[in-house]
This record gives C-alpha cells, sequence and structure tokens, in this order.
C-alpha cells in the first residue's frame, strides 16, 4: 500500500509527469499516480475513498484557471478539494493532508520539485489553518 | 422541495458513538434534489463515519442505502429484511423521512443527518432559498406572487418597514432581498399598485402550524 | 370626541409639540428611569416609552409609563408586533389604559436579530397597521379583535411610525395613508438628516391629505459626534446623514465641541421642518443621551412648554 | 451531417465568414440579431452537425437546422460625443470621419490639403489601444501624407505595431516625414486658431485633430451568449480567455465559433483570417470523422436519474439535455457535444452518471458506483 496519492488532470499533469519521465524520473516509491480525465472531474468523494482505503495524503493537479478545456474544471477541483479538506478535518483527519495545485504541460521541472516536497513530512503546525 | 442540508459531522459522531452496526438510509426525492441526502451525500457521509469511527472502534460497519421517497411506508418496506443487522438507522431524509421510519420500525432507533431547512427553490447551482412558509391560506394572489410571510423577516402583510434599503432587507442585506420591494416591483410592472391601499386585516393564522398539526381528508379518494 | 390626552389637547390646539424619548434600564432599576424624568420634565409634552427597543430587553414599556403617570409625566407607549400576540397586545393596553397610560405608538418592532437575544422567536402575528386598526375597534366599538365586548372604556390617542428614507419610496408615502385609513392619529417619523428627501415625502403625503386626519411629529436625534453618523450610514438601513452633516460634524472636533455640534445640527434641523406644512411637531430621539433634551430645545425655541389649564 | 451554417451578424466581420464559409462549399444562412432584427433568436439546441437554432420571426417560434453556427457580431465604436473629458469643438473630429472626407470635394480634408494644414491623429486617447485603431490611424496617416500633402503627426501612448506590414508601414510613414508621438496625459487644447496637445517630446500645434474611435464589445452580448450556450469574458468579449479556444475561434460548445471582433482585438485583415481559420476548422469538424466523440464520455443512467437538472446547469459544454426515451424523461449526453469533463459526475445528487469510452482511467472504472 502506496502512501501518497495524486490525482492529476490527463490534459496537464499527465503530460508534465511524462515528460519528466521520459529524463529517466521515477515516481517515487510511496506515490501512486491516477489520472483524472479533466480536474472537473475530481469528486469529493475520490478524496475521501482514498482516506478510507488507508491513503495518508492527497495531491491534486488541475490545469491554469484560463487552461481548463472546459472552462470550470479547475475552479471546480479547487472547490471541491476545499471542501474535502473541511469535511476531513471535521472528522479529526489534518486538512493540510489534502493540497491543490495548478499545473500546466510544460511545467515538469515544477512538478519534480512538488513531488519531492510532497513526499517530505508535513511540516509542524505553527497555527490552525484557516479552512479555505 | 423540501431543502435540508446535513449536520455537522461532529454532531453525527456523537450521537452514533454508541453504536456499532449502523445504516445509512437516503431518499432519493427532495433532499437529493438539493443536494443534501441523495446517494452521493449517503456515499459522503458513510465514508466520513467510517473514517471518524473506525478511529477507535475499526469493527464499526457502516452500510448505506437509498429508497425513492423516505415518506412512503411502501417505499421503505424494502429495508425491512436487513435492519436486524443494524442497531441504529442513520436517516438521510427531512423530518417527515426520518419520522416515516421511525413510525414504520417501532424497534430501530432512528437518527436524523439533516437539518430540515424550508419549503424553497434553486437559485443556479449550489444555491436554494425558502419560498413558502405553509401558512395554509395562500395570499400570492393579493401580491403579485411574491409571498411576504415567507420572504419578508417580519411575515408583514402590510409592510414595508423602514428596514428597506436599496432593494435588500436590513435582516441580511447580503443575502436578502426586501420582499416588499419585490412586491412593489411586481405590482409597478403590472400596474396593480393600488392593490397596496386595501388594508390586509389581521390574518387567520389558525391555518398554520400555529393551529396545531394540520391534516387533510378526501372522502372521494379514501 | 374630546382629546384623551395632553398630547392630543396641544395638538389639536395647534401647538407645534414637544415629545422626547425615555428608554427603559435593562433591568428593574426605578432610579434611572427618575433621573431620566428629571432630564425631561418641563422640556416636552409627552415622553415617549420604548418597547424593547432594538430588541434588547429592558423594563417594559407599560411598566415604566405606569410609573411615568405616577410622577405627573404624561407617557407615549411604544408597543410593538415583535414580541406579543393579538391576545397579549390586547391584555397589556387594557393594563396601561387602567393605569392611565392614554398615547399609544404602535410598531412593527426592529428584527430581534439586531438585539441582546438574537436566538429568540419572534411573533409578528400582527403587523402595525393591523394592530392600529385592532387599538381603534378596542376604543371605538368597544370590540376585541376576537369580536367580545370591552370591559371599560379605552380613551387613546394612536400612533404610527414612518419611515421617510426607507425603500421602496412610494409604499413608503402610501403606506402613512394606509395607518391613516386605519385610524391613526399620530404620525412620528424616523430620524430626520435629509431635508431634500424628508420635503418630498411630506409634499407627497400631504398630496394624499394625510395632515388634515394626522398630526405629523418630525423625528430628530442629535448626533454626539461624526463616527456615530458614519456608523448609523453603514449599518442602519433607512436612515441617511447627508455628506455635508458628516463634514460638519468631522469639522467640530471630538468630545464635547462636536456634541454641541450635534445639539445645532439637530437645532436648525428642528427650524426646517417646523416651516413645513403639515408637521405639527417634533419627537426627540436622544437616546441614552436625555441630557441633550435641554439645551436642544432651549436653542430651538420650543421652551418653555405651554400649560394646559386643568380638565383642558 | 448538416452543412448549412449559420453565420450571426451584420457588416464587414459576418460578410467575411459568409464568404469564407461558401469558399469551403458551405451553404451559409445569415442571421441578423437585435431587438429590431426579423428573427429573434431564442435557443440553440442539439449539438455539433445537428443543431435547431430556435427564435421567433414574426411573432412564431421558428425553427433552423443548422450544422454549424458562426457568431460575426464584430463590436462597437465609441462615439467621441460618449468621451465625457474630450473636448467637444470643431477641430476635433473622429478619424473615420477624415477617412470618409477623403474623396469629397469641398471637404475639410480638401481644405486642409488647400492650405497645407497641419492634422494630429491620436490612436489610443482615451482608452487602451486597439488593433483596429492603429491600422485606421497608420492608414489614414499615410493617405493625408501622400494624397493631401498635409503635414502629420501620429500620437499614441502604446504603438501596437506587431505585424510585417504594419512595421513597414510605419518606417515608411516615418521615412516620408510623418511624426510620432508619445501622448501625455492631458487632453489636447483646442482655441480658435488650431489646437494644443502635449507630447513626450514637448508639444505640437495643430489645425486639426483626427481621434480614432475607441472600440468597445457590443452590449447584446451577454444575451447572445447566453441563447448559444457560451460564455462571455470579464472584458465584455465572447468566450472568456482560454488556451485552447481564444486564437482558433472556438467556444466550448462544440460547433459554435466565433470570427472577428466579437472575441478578438483585430483589423480588417485579422477578420479576414480568422473566418479563413474557423471555415477550414468546421470543414474538417463537419465531416464524419470530425464529430467522433470524445474518447471519453458521461453517461446517464437513465434508472438512476431523478431529473432534477444539476448536470444540465454544471455542464460547461451544453452537452447534456432532458430527453424522453421510453416513456421515461432522463438526462441524457449529447456525445457529439460531451468533452468527457466528467464535472456533471462528480456534481450528480444520485450518482446517475458515469464516464464510458476505450480512454476511462482503469482506477475510475473500478470507483464507478
Amino acid at each position: 500500500m502506496k502512501p501518497y496519492l495524486v490525482l492529476g488532470c490527463d490534459r496537464s499533469a499527465s503530460r508534465a509527469l511524462a515528460d519528466l519521465c521520459r529524463t529517466g524520473y521515477v515516481l517515487p516509491d510511496e506515490v501512486e499516480y491516477r489520472t483524472l480525465p479533466c480536474s472537473g472531474s475530481l469528486d469529493v468523494l475520490y478524496i475521501l475513498r482514498a482516506f478510507e482505503q488507508g491513503f495518508e495524503r492527497v495531491l491534486v493537479l488541475s490545469c491554469n484557471d484560463d487552461a481548463c478545456r472546459s472552462l470550470d474544471g479547475s475552479r471546480r477541483a479547487a472547490q471541491r478539494s476545499a471542501r474535502a479538506r473541511t469535511l476531513l478535518s471535521e472528522v479529526g483527519v489534518n486538512p493540510r493532508c489534502v493540497s491543490f495545485r495548478q499545473i500546466s504541460p510544460t511545467m515538469a521541472a515544477d512538478l519534480c520539485i512538488w513531488l519531492d516536497e510532497f513526499v517530505q513530512p508535513l511540516p509542524a503546525e505553527a497555527e490552525p489553518e484557516k479552512a479555505e | 422541495m423540501i431543502v435540508a442540508e446535513r449536520k455537522p459531522i461532529a454532531e453525527l459522531t456523537s450521537r452514533l458513538a454508541p453504536y456499532r452496526r449502523i445504516l445509512v438510509v437516503g431518499c432519493n426525492t427532495c433532499v437529493a434534489v438539493c443536494s443534501a441526502g441523495g446517494a452521493k451525500e449517503v456515499a459522503v457521509t458513510s465514508a466520513l463515519l467510517r473514517i471518524a469511527l473506525g478511529r477507535e472502534h475499526p469493527e464499526t460497519r457502516v452500510d448505506e442505502t437509498c429508497v425513492e421517497r423516505q415518506c412512503e411506508v411502501e417505499m421503505n418496506a424494502e429495508l425491512a429484511p436487513s435492519l436486524g443487522n443494524y442497531e441504529v438507522i442513520l436517516s438521510m431524509a427531512c423530518g417527515v423521512g426520518v419520522q416515516t421510519l421511525a413510525e414504520q420500525f417501532n424497534t430501530a432507533v432512528v437518527i436524523p443527518a439533516l437539518n430540515t431547512k424550508f419549503m424553497g427553490r434553486p437559485e443556479g447551482l449550489g444555491e436554494w432559498s425558502e419560498r413558502c412558509a405553509g401558512c395554509g391560506n395562500c395570499v400570492l394572489e393579493r401580491y403579485a406572487g411574491v409571498c411576504p410571510i415567507t420572504r419578508c423577516s417580519k411575515n408583514l402583510l402590510n409592510g414595508p418597514c423602514g428596514g428597506s434599503a436599496n432593494g435588500r432587507c436590513e435582516v441580511d442585506p447580503e443575502r436578502l432581498p426586501c420582499a416588499w420591494q419585490l412586491i412593489y416591483d411586481r405590482w409597478v410592472a403590472l400596474g396593480q399598485l393600488d392593490r397596496y391601499l386595501t388594508n390586509e386585516p389581521a390574518k387567520d393564522w389558525s391555518s398554520s402550524l400555529h393551529g396545531g398539526p394540520r391534516r387533510i381528508q378526501r372522502e372521494d379518494i379514501r | 370626541m374630546s382629546p384623551v390626552s395632553r398630547l392630543q389637547s396641544l395638538l389639536e390646539r395647534r401647538e407645534f409639540t414637544v415629545s422626547a424619548e425615555l428608554g427603559p434600564p435593562k433591568g428593574p432599576n426605578i432610579e434611572v428611569i427618575t433621573t431620566k424624568i428629571g432630564l425631561l420634565r418641563g422640556m416636552c409634552d409627552a415622553v415617549n416609552v420604548t418597547d424593547n427597543q432594538t430588541a434588547i430587553v429592558r423594563i417594559s414599556s407599560a411598566a415604566t409609563c405606569a410609573l411615568l403617570v405616577q410622577q405627573g409625566i404624561e407617557p407615549i407607549m411604544q408597543m410593538t408586533c415583535r414580541d406579543r400576540n393579538r391576545l397579549a397586545i390586547q391584555a397589556d393596553l387594557f393594563g396601561a389604559v387602567a393605569l392611565g397610560v392614554r398615547n399609544l405608538l404602535c410598531l412593527s418592532g426592529d428584527h430581534q436579530v439586531f438585539g441582546n437575544h438574537p436566538t429568540a422567536k419572534n411573533v409578528f402575528d400582527l403587523d402595525s397597521v393591523q394592530m392600529i386598526g385592532m387599538v381603534k375597534r378596542l376604543r371605538d366599538e368597544g370590540l376585541t379583535l376576537g369580536g367580545e365586548p370591552v370591559d371599560g372604556a379605552m380613551p387613546m390617542f394612536i400612533g404610527g411610525a414612518a419611515n421617510p428614507f426607507g425603500d421602496p419610496f412610494e409604499l413608503q408615502v402610501l403606506r402613512a395613508l394606509k395607518k391613516a385609513n386605519a385610524g391613526v392619529q399620530f404620525i412620528q417619523t424616523q430620524c430626520i438628516y435629509d431635508m431634500v428627501r424628508f420635503r418630498e415625502w411630506m409634499k407627497r403625503v400631504t398630496d394624499l391629505g394625510i395632515p388634515e386626519h394626522v398630526h405629523i411629529l418630525a423625528g430628530v436625534m442629535p448626533l454626539k459626534s461624526a463616527g456615530a453618523a458614519r456608523y448609523i450610514n453603514n449599518n442602519v438601513a433607512g436612515i441617511y446623514v447627508p455628506d455635508p452633516i458628516v463634514k460638519r460634524m468631522s469639522a467640530a472636533g471630538k468630545g464635547q465641541k462636536a456634541r454641541d455640534e450635534g445639539i445645532r445640527i439637530t437645532a436648525e434641523i428642528i427650524e426646517q421642518v417646523r416651516e413645513i406644512p403639515g408637521v405639527h411637531g417634533v419627537h426627540i430621539m436622544a437616546v441614552e443621551w436625555e441630557e441633550a433634551v435641554q439645551p436642544l430645545t432651549e436653542m430651538a425655541g420650543l421652551l418653555p412648554r405651554p400649560v394646559l389649564a386643568e380638565g383642558e | 451531417m448538416n452543412e448549412l451554417v449559420a453565420v450571426i451578424g451584420t457588416g464587414y466581420d459576418a460578410d467575411c465568414a459568409a464568404q469564407a464559409l461558401r469558399s469551403h462549399g458551405f451553404r451559409v444562412e445569415r442571421i441578423v440579431q437585435g431587438p429590431s432584427a426579423p428573427f429573434q433568436l431564442s435557443t440553440l439546441e442539439g449539438y455539433v452537425g445537428s443543431f435547431a437554432l430556435r427564435g421567433f420571426c414574426d411573432g412564431s417560434l421558428t425553427a433552423l437546422s443548422v450544422g454549424a453556427v458562426v457568431v460575426a457580431t464584430g463590436n462597437e465604436r465609441v462615439p467621441l460625443t460618449a468621451l465625457k473629458k474630450l473636448p467637444q469643438h470643431a477641430r476635433i473630429v473622429s478619424t473615420k470621419q477624415l477617412a470618409s472626407q477623403l474623396t469629397k470635394p469641398a471637404s475639410i480634408t480638401e481644405r486642409a490639403s488647400r492650405q497645407r494644414q497641419h492634422i494630429a491623429l491620436t490612436i489610443d486617447l482615451m482608452t487602451p489601444a486597439s488593433r483596429e485603431a492603429t491600422r485606421e490611424v497608420i492608414d489614414l496617416a499615410g493617405q493625408l501624407r501622400d494624397k493631401c500633402k498635409c503635414e502629420v503627426s501620429v500620437l499614441y501612448r502604446e504603438l501596437q505595431v506587431d505585424t510585417d506590414w504594419l512595421e513597414k508601414r510605419v518606417r515608411d510613414l516615418r521615412a516620408a516625414g510623418v511624426a510620432f508621438h508619445r501622448l501625455q496625459a492631458a487632453m489636447p487644447e483646442p482655441d480658435a486658431e488650431g489646437i494644443t496637445i502635449r507630447h513626450a517630446d514637448g508639444q505640437l500645434r495643430a489645425d486639426l485633430l483626427g481621434v480614432a474611435q475607441p472600440v468597445r464589445p457590443r452590449r447584446d452580448h451577454p444575451a447572445l451568449a447566453e441563447a448559444l450556450g457560451i460564455r462571455v469574458g470579464e472584458d465584455g468579449y465572447l468566450q472568456p480567455f482560454n488556451v485552447h479556444l481564444y486564437h482558433f475561434g472556438g467556444t466550448a460548445r462544440k460547433g459554435v465559433y466565433l470570427v472577428g471582433r466579437c472575441h478578438l482585438d483585430t483589423d480588417d485583415s485579422g477578420v479576414r483570417q480568422d473566418a479563413e481559420l474557423v471555415a477550414s476548422q468546421l470543414a474538417v469538424l463537419l465531416t464524419v470523422n470530425g464529430t467522433q466523440p470524445e474518447a471519453v464520455l458521461a453517461w446517464v443512467d437513465r434508472a438512476k436519474c431523478i431529473r432534477c437538472l444539476t448536470c444540465i446547469r454544471t455542464c460547461p459544454h451544453s452537452a447534456v439535455e432532458l430527453a424522453d426515451a421510453e416513456g421515461v424523461t432522463a438526462a441524457h449526453v449529447l456525445e457529439a457535444a460531451c468533452f468527457g469533463c466528467g464535472m456533471c459526475i462528480a456534481n450528480c445528487p444520485v450518482q446517475a452518471i458515469s464516464m464510458r469510452g476505450q480512454a476511462v482511467p482503469a482506477w475510475l472504472q473500478e470507483a464507478a458506483p
């Protein structure tokens, strides 16, 4: 069982990841990558189910706001990630275990850094994070 | 339709803490349409309960099901055979559905998961607002189709009060339009402003809940 | 019908009347009332007692009015629809009349969200127009709203409120007519700062012939500071303090200087409203600042108040 | 496949669109939009290749079957009288008016020519520069210089020279003695003898000032967009900026295209290019291959659907409708219109929608309820 789950949009994150892998990059062992046809299809349930299944952290990767082919996908993905954080914090899961980032297909280098950060331990909480 | 909203999860988990076998029952009618108690919200709530309750008691079982209309005894009948497997039913219907389950299954513990809010309609995606207070004696004809009992914060039948400014109600200007502004605008549009000059007498509230719980009987149908 | 109260007598004699507001204490501390009576005695013709004003719980209007009667001050009892149904309103009215209260101001009442019990269930069984009609029936027909005879006479001078600064403007004009039709004898307005709008409202109600049957009492409220003016503009729906007044208050500075300027502005407003045909009196809402009434009435040339002969 | 294409709009943009479409073999139906137009558009139903454009004609509801819709309504020019800060003076005229007088006898331009007057032209006096205004001013400057032999100055806050053609024109004009100056914030000051205009290099005196009228989006865009199931951007032009759609005349609704100044800041030559681009895309799209469904599609389980309309309201592509089949009304995904984004799936309150198609990720197939 891998502890970390990445849900990435097929139109940006998956392409950036493919680029990255062409350079010889290998996903860290702890990370499972699942593709979404568009981040607008991100369902709050996908995130909740992931935690039920035993994942400890989820990273959602969507396109930039003006780069969603379906116009609202990135906005919806951001809002559904925020909703998942609120719901999870209600059941005692650290909301920082769900993160959301926007990416374009050409951002392989950034993705590399983000994935590296994603597998690091969560920094100690300075103060309770405000719900988005 | 009836519009409802899920109670905070913490309230549900504290009510459900003593139980290990839980059946979450949704309703696929009004509360599904307002995204509060259909199959989707049943799945979300159940997942959250499993995470919350399973932490201390991994043996906790949360099962999900939905009936078409929980206020109908016949539609709930399909639940009967499996109820023996559960200690508690978490009903994700409106208050009517919860009470129907409680009446129908007299040995079952039934807990409401939703707060039933109002009779209303969607205003675009993800937004619902109240339209009817069920007063039992509809006055809409006299107010150009805008209900002052429901939509005026003070239920004024001879409004507006002095707290109407720029079309908004002082009670919550961000969210509430002034009902009397809406009535006025409609009257002006319909050329019926003279209707305002008739003083509306004190309302007979006996037809509303104030007259006690209501019941309708139709002998021709019975 | 002969006048039932001093206020009614004076208005019918076409005296320009002065009434002032008295906010009862948030508990049974009669001393507060006595002190305020001391500040208002001789400064006005009647004292208006609020009924859980801004939905904050206080000693009841009826009890305060009864105390005023005992002390020889004529009260105007405010009664809201927010806290009482038709039974309670009529019961309290019987009691108030029995204790010597004669002037009544019928109000819808501020919504409870603005007060100190925002989780309360409101009543609003009646609205203010319906309450006015009910009181008129008690008095003129001797019948309760339910249709049964009233045991005893109900001499009452019936008042209502109006907000010339609320929206929709046309309804705020016509609503005064509805109240007049329901039986109101005097109308007290919301605090006036915006003379342009007030003049327009007066013109419209005069065109409807309302001042021929109904005495209009102009509401005024002295400002304590420029901050208070800005607070009103930002937070109180249906009152508007125009820019020039806010600027004058700012220019006056702080503390006593600002308070003096507030009183001066109010005195000027009183002088202006006095000139408007149909305005028969002024109602001073010096909320929790009853000390302002004396300098204000003095400056506005409203003193001394007329004295009624015995039995008048 | 219906090869009739509706072109909405009048004027140059719509003419270009119609011409380009005809040259690609389409039949074209011109639709005039506006309060006094004979056909009042109300809705666009259906999907690419099989649209029904519904509207009122002489008070009765009619429908036009088309394969695609091209919007070419253009933009609006702001009249100089609407520019509050601009002094209203006989010496200040619009560049459009100047251009129209060039060929007329006894016109202001003819007099200017006779008296060898100094004419100043501004590109972006009041609002940001547009390509249309830039092109108009550069063209006019050349004509005034060459035909009228006037002294000409061009004033700008921003000079958008982003095509080879324009660059060459500006170079030629400079060589021919046309002065180019950057505008200052101060407004031109007209008096009885002339106009004083301050600029970055000092100030100049001109006899006439030609002001290029600013452009703005048409104000009927929101209503038109709503009828067609597309969107208006924050700037008021059709289709918000989107890297997938913006430069290609496409919208989030398959088969609805935009040509020219209703969505782009462009000039006449840009409109012609845009029309050609859209026509060639439609030529590909309106063949059987072009309207093949996407590899992932939303699919509604009719038995589960409660007709709550959430999916219809959620879909950014107008790809879901209520449809009757076997006596049951339920949400139905129009495959030719669906982008497979799955937005409706996550919003469905009864989990009645799932993904179908060859490219559905394996984990999602397992996750389906």
